[in-house]
């Protein structure tokens, strides 16, 4: 007679299987792929496969000029495309010398805090999704949508601004901008506590959300994770406070932190964010110096040669551009640091032993963006 | 009429089911087998107007050990083609039992007289729980004893060696 | 007291006259009762799709109204007519099967599902006299021609081919075996209180509705019910921000609308079932029975769509924690309790 | 504060070239791609420097060679940042892996792979990482050429 066990092992053993999860899945926020091992619903393993948005950005900074270049950097982060423009041009103005005028630098800090409120509100609704709850999506694309409207005021964009230059940005503030943005603001400070009462105070969520993906500082630092991820696992780093620049030392915002380094972590650290964010909006407008928006530069901009490293601290860490000059109008080397590569380099670690559910809660939690990713 | 009709459909259908049950090759098709077959013998029951037993049986034969089944077939072994993998050694014993069976059946038929409306008067449930708490209280612990075995070992191999 | 639509009465006469014009077309008395069984089936497939409609529609309305929007407003009216347009549109689209699939049983799973829920509404008491069929073990008869919806989804998630389905499949027929024990234990205070399985006699029993003697059990029943049902927050087996639809992910068209249907059907049926045992069933003043059995059944799929766009969704393995560790204790204890009052009193 | 980090690491690298770059911190220059496994593993475990944090790495194609870029940062404190660069061949473009050194090495190295050619010994999973497994050449090349790529005249 024979033994199930021994004469048919493969019978009685759970069979692990591969699971691609994307390029097309509705949580991979885009052409992401996922190859999962799976033992059941256990994660054994996990690949990222990503470069399907790939665009050879940085090859097209090759043959384009640097201002041409600018809008080309709004379709690296599309979600805080200001940010991107910010690196890019203080990268090109530290190489060529250029100074900003401080009114400029003061309408640059307010368009990047609105950029970053509207992309944490897009995450938040995103998160909400991957978890299962459908409304809070709603509610955070309304609010959104009055920040695009502001910026369609601004600049006449709603996502690629291409509103900065060299030297500052394109236009002064429009004359009903100030009002409609305090307005916003007075309006959205009351928000995240909306927010809290759907989804922080959920115990459905809070069970979701805790000790799932624990992210240890050391383990981020190997993986140079920065931006909320990293503050939510309890290391105070954000260049605004420790590497100031453009003009931030001016406003008065606290750099957030939790420190369980879990998902729920890095949610609460994102929500508070945005409430920093307004906090610095609203100073902007307060004190908004008077004088000219852009700095002259000569229409043909050759740059002497050299190089640069800038970074930003964009909405999910820090950007950086790395321009390496030949002299001529158009950079030799254009070396984009995107935050979204270091962090989603992460997840492998991070989703080792977890069930597939989730794997979608922990790369919500991460926060990732692909076009910046490919590039 | 009506009544012969539906018994014929009825005992077809669970004599093919089963037959599709102890034939097929595919794990989750038998099991399937087993579950219409199940449903076949409620319906058989309901003819005889056993309908607790009916609904007894179709809550936990399909509900409960089919779909535990249909469960085990999916979890283990390649899920495309679940095949049961061949074993004749067994065939002289499975055999006789069969045989066996059968004589068994076919004798208690035989002895039994059938009244000739085969239409038992319906057992009120209370009576059947009466019974089953006064009567019949041993045999009913003893196969509860059983279900628990059947459980621990079903634990057991579950578990694994491991730990 | 009569009231100017009482359909119960309309049955008997249309009977009557079914079994004459059998008679007169030379047939058995028998073909006419069969003739009327059908018609049976067929009004209630057509208060099941009736039902259905309203209830997408009611769905889809009250989730826009939730979420800051206005839902469907172009097909007709406020867009009443969208369903109908899903309707058609599912109807009249290709049905294929994938290459992988288990052909037959890809087939059968989607009418195995609806005919659970359908077969279960054969039983609901929705008026004093206006039962399709009157059983008196309608409880138990309800509960147990359900279960075979569970097998219908393993062998979609199973048959499919699919990953994405098969672990849909799976989740689902963890969650639905593990729900059932609380749901089944949850009614048995009901049935202890009453005394007896057949849900008219459970309906009439009720001088004041059975919630007030058994608040625990109605939200277990509750709880399970949705999880039954697979609506969020229990959606696991088809979440789409995991699964992109679980074990219906390789559907389509009018196979797709089976299970659409079915869906609803078992929420409408479960809903029914707790308007039955826990709210009065038909019993109300001024307004007919019916009406009164609707508005319960209405109000308790009401708070299903409210869950539904409301709350995230559990992990399996937290789902299986309430179930066997919270709602399964929570209803035993409550069938204890109600057993010793019953004594005691 | 910079001085002083310029001075440890000459202290630290006495034949390295050092470059006190204005706007984005020193720069340390290997002679050859060979020790930078170890100069980084100094870099990382010194506990005056303690550059553990790898926050970028890239290469640039000068026409000649490739050079190797490393923006290293400081855990403690990002503000304090370095970049190591490391001269490649291009005939024979090899240099020794950091991935055991930094978790994101991993991925950077392939990108560079990918973008470069650059061959990174002891890579436990070199393969292209943005472009398709099939692809030819290596794009951010000075040379590369390709049907598809846009010729831009008199930018």
């Amino acid at each position: 007679m024979r033994n199930l066990e021994t004469d048919y092992p493969e019978a009685l053993k759970t069979e692990e299987i591969t699971l691609n999860m994307g390029p097309q899945h509705p949580s991979t926020h885009g052409a992401l792929r996922l190859i999962l091992r799976l033992d059941g619903e256990r994660v054994v393993s996990a690949r990222p496969d990503f470069g399907y948005v790939h665009r050879g950005l940085e090859k097209m900074a090759e043959s384009l000029s640097y201002v041409q270049y600018i809008h080309i950097t709004d379709r690296i982060d599309y979600l805080s495309s200001i940010m991107n423009e910010w690196s890019f041009c203080l990268a090109a103005e530290a190489l060529a010398g250029i100074e900003v005028p401080r009114k400029a630098e003061y309408l640059r800090v307010l368009t990047a805090e609105l950029c970053r409120i509207s992309s944490h509100l897009v995450w938040l609704g995103a998160m909400g999704m991957d978890l299962g709850a459908f409304t809070p999506l709603t509610y955070t694309f309304r609010e959104r949508e009055m920040v695009l409207e502001l910026f369609d005021l601004l600049c006449g964009q709603r996502m690629t601004f291409n509103y900065f230059r060299l030297g500052g940005v394109v236009r002064d503030l429009p004359p009903e901008f100030t009002k409609q943005t305090q307005a916003f603001i007075k309006y959205f400070e009351r928000l995240p506590d909306i927010y809290d009462q759907l989804l922080s105070d959920n115990p459905i969520f809070l069970i979701r959300m805790r000790d799932i993906g624990h992210l240890s500082p050391a383990t981020a630092h190997s993986h140079a994770v920065t931006g909320p991820n990293l503050r939510g696992s309890g290391v105070a780093q954000d260049l605004r406070r420790c590497e100031p620049y453009s003009v931030y030392p001016d406003f008065d915002f606290q750099v957030v932190t939790c420190q369980e380094g879990d998902a729920l972590a890095r949610y609460r650290v994102r929500v508070e964010e945005m409430r920093q964010s307004a906090r610095i909006v609203a100073q902007v407008l307060e004190g908004l110096p008077e004088g000219e928006v852009r700095s002259k530069v000569p229409r043909v901009l050759k740059i002497p040669p050299g190089e640069a490293y800038v970074r930003v601290e964009s909405s999910r860490g820090i950007q950086g551009f790395y321009l390496v000059s030949d002299g001529s109008v158009k950079p030799a080397r254009c070396r984009i640091r995107v935050p979204s590569f270091a962090n989603l380099s992460v997840l492998p670690q991070l989703v080792k032993g977890v069930k597939v559910a989730d794997v979608v809660a922990i790369l919500g939690s991460l926060d990732i963006i692909i076009p910046e990713i490919d590039r | 009429m009506a009544t012969i009709i539906g018994f014929y459909l009825l005992a077809l259908l669970a004599i093919g089911a089963g037959i599709l049950l102890v034939s097929s090759r595919n794990l989750l098709h038998a099991l399937l087998g087993l579950a219409v077959a199940s449903l076949a013998v409620a319906g058989l029951m309901l003819g005889l107007r056993a309908e607790f037993l009916a609904l007894v049986l179709v809550l936990i034969y399909v509900g409960a050990v089919v779909v535990l089944g249909v469960f085990a077939v999916m979890l283990t072994g390649h899920f495309e083609k679940a095949v049961l993998p061949p074993s004749n050694e067994l065939k002289i014993l499975g055999g006789g039992t069969a045989l066996a069976l059968l004589v068994l059946i076919t004798g208690v038929i035989l002895i039994q007289p059938l009244a000739p409306d085969a239409v038992p008067a319906q057992v009120p449930i209370q009576k059947l729980g009466a019974l089953l708490m006064t009567d019949y209280v041993l045999p009913f612990e003893l196969v509860s004893v059983l279900l628990l075995a059947a459980l621990v070992g079903a634990i057991v191999i579950a578990r694994g060696k491991e730990d | 007291m009569r009231y100017l639509f009482a359909p119960a009465e309309l049955f008997p006469i249309l009977l009557e006259g079914l079994r004459g014009l059998a008679v007169w077309a030379g047939l058995p008395v028998m073909a006419g009762d069969w003739a009327g069984a059908a018609l049976v089936m067929f009004g209630l497939f057509a208060f099941c799709a009736l039902t259905v409609m309203v209830l997408v529609y009611a769905e889809r309305k009250i989730a826009g109204h939730m979420q800051a929007r206005i839902g469907p407003m172009r097909v007709g009216w406020h867009g009443v007519l969208q369903v109908i347009a899903d309707t058609i549109k599912l109807i009249v689209k290709e049905t294929w099967v994938p290459g992988s699939a288990d052909r037959w049983v890809y087939r059968c799973a989607p009418y195995v599902v609806f005919t659970a829920g359908f077969l279960a509404l054969i039983a609901l008491p929705l008026d004093r006299d206006l039962t399709p069929v009157h059983l008196n073990l309608g409880l138990i008869y309800i509960v147990a021609v359900g279960t075979p919806g569970v097998i219908g989804i393993l062998m979609a998630g199973w048959s499919s081919g699919n990953k994405y389905s098969l672990i849909g499949g799976m989740r689902s027929a963890a969650q639905m075996i593990s729900y059932e024990v609380p749901l089944l234990i949850s009614l048995m205070g009901v049935v202890m209180i009453s005394g007896t399985l057949d849900l008219h006699m459970i309906v009439e029993s009720q001088r004041v509705p059975y919630i007030i003697f058994q608040p625990l059990g109605f939200l277990i029943f509750l709880i399970s019910a949705v999880a039954e049902t697979n609506r969020n927050p229990f959606d696991i087996p088809e979440a789409e921000s995991e699964l992109t639809a679980g074990f219906h992910t390789e559907y389509g068209g009018i196979r797709f609308a089976y299970f659409f249907l079915a869906e609803y059907v078992n929420m409408f049926v479960l809903s029914a079932l707790a308007a039955t045992l826990f709210l009065g069933g038909w019993q109300g003043p001024w307004f007919p029975g019916w009406v009164w059995f609707l508005a319960k059944t209405g109000a308790i799929l009401f708070l299903f769509i409210w869950f539904r766009w409301t709350f995230p969704r559990f992990r399996a393995d937290q789902l299986m924690d309430l179930s066997w560790k919270i709602l399964t204790p929570l209803a035993f204890l409550n069938l204890l309790a109600t057993g010793l009052i019953l004594v005691l009193l | 504060m910079a001085e002083t980090l310029i001075d440890n690491l000459r202290k630290t690298f006495p034949q390295a070239e050092i470059q006190a770059t204005t706007s984005f911190g020193p720069a340390l220059i290997c002679s050859s791609g060979a020790d930078l496994p170890e100069v980084c593993r100094i870099l990382k475990t010194d506990p005056v420097l303690g550059f553990d944090v790898l926050e970028d790495q890239t290469a640039v194609d000068t026409g000649t060679q490739f050079m190797l870029v490393l923006h290293l940062v400081c855990s403690r404190e990002i503000s304090v940042r370095l970049t190591v660069k490391a001269p490649v061949e291009r005939e024979k473009p090899e240099i020794p892996t950091l991935a055991f050194l930094f978790g994101c090495a991993d991925w950077y190295e392939r990108e560079i792979y990918d973008m470069f050619g650059i061959k990174f010994k002891g890579h436990p999973d070199l393969c292209r990482i943005l472009l398709p497994e099939e692809w030819q050449g290596y794009p951010l090349r000075k040379d590369y050429a390709d049907d598809k790529l846009l010729k831009r005249p008199g930018v």
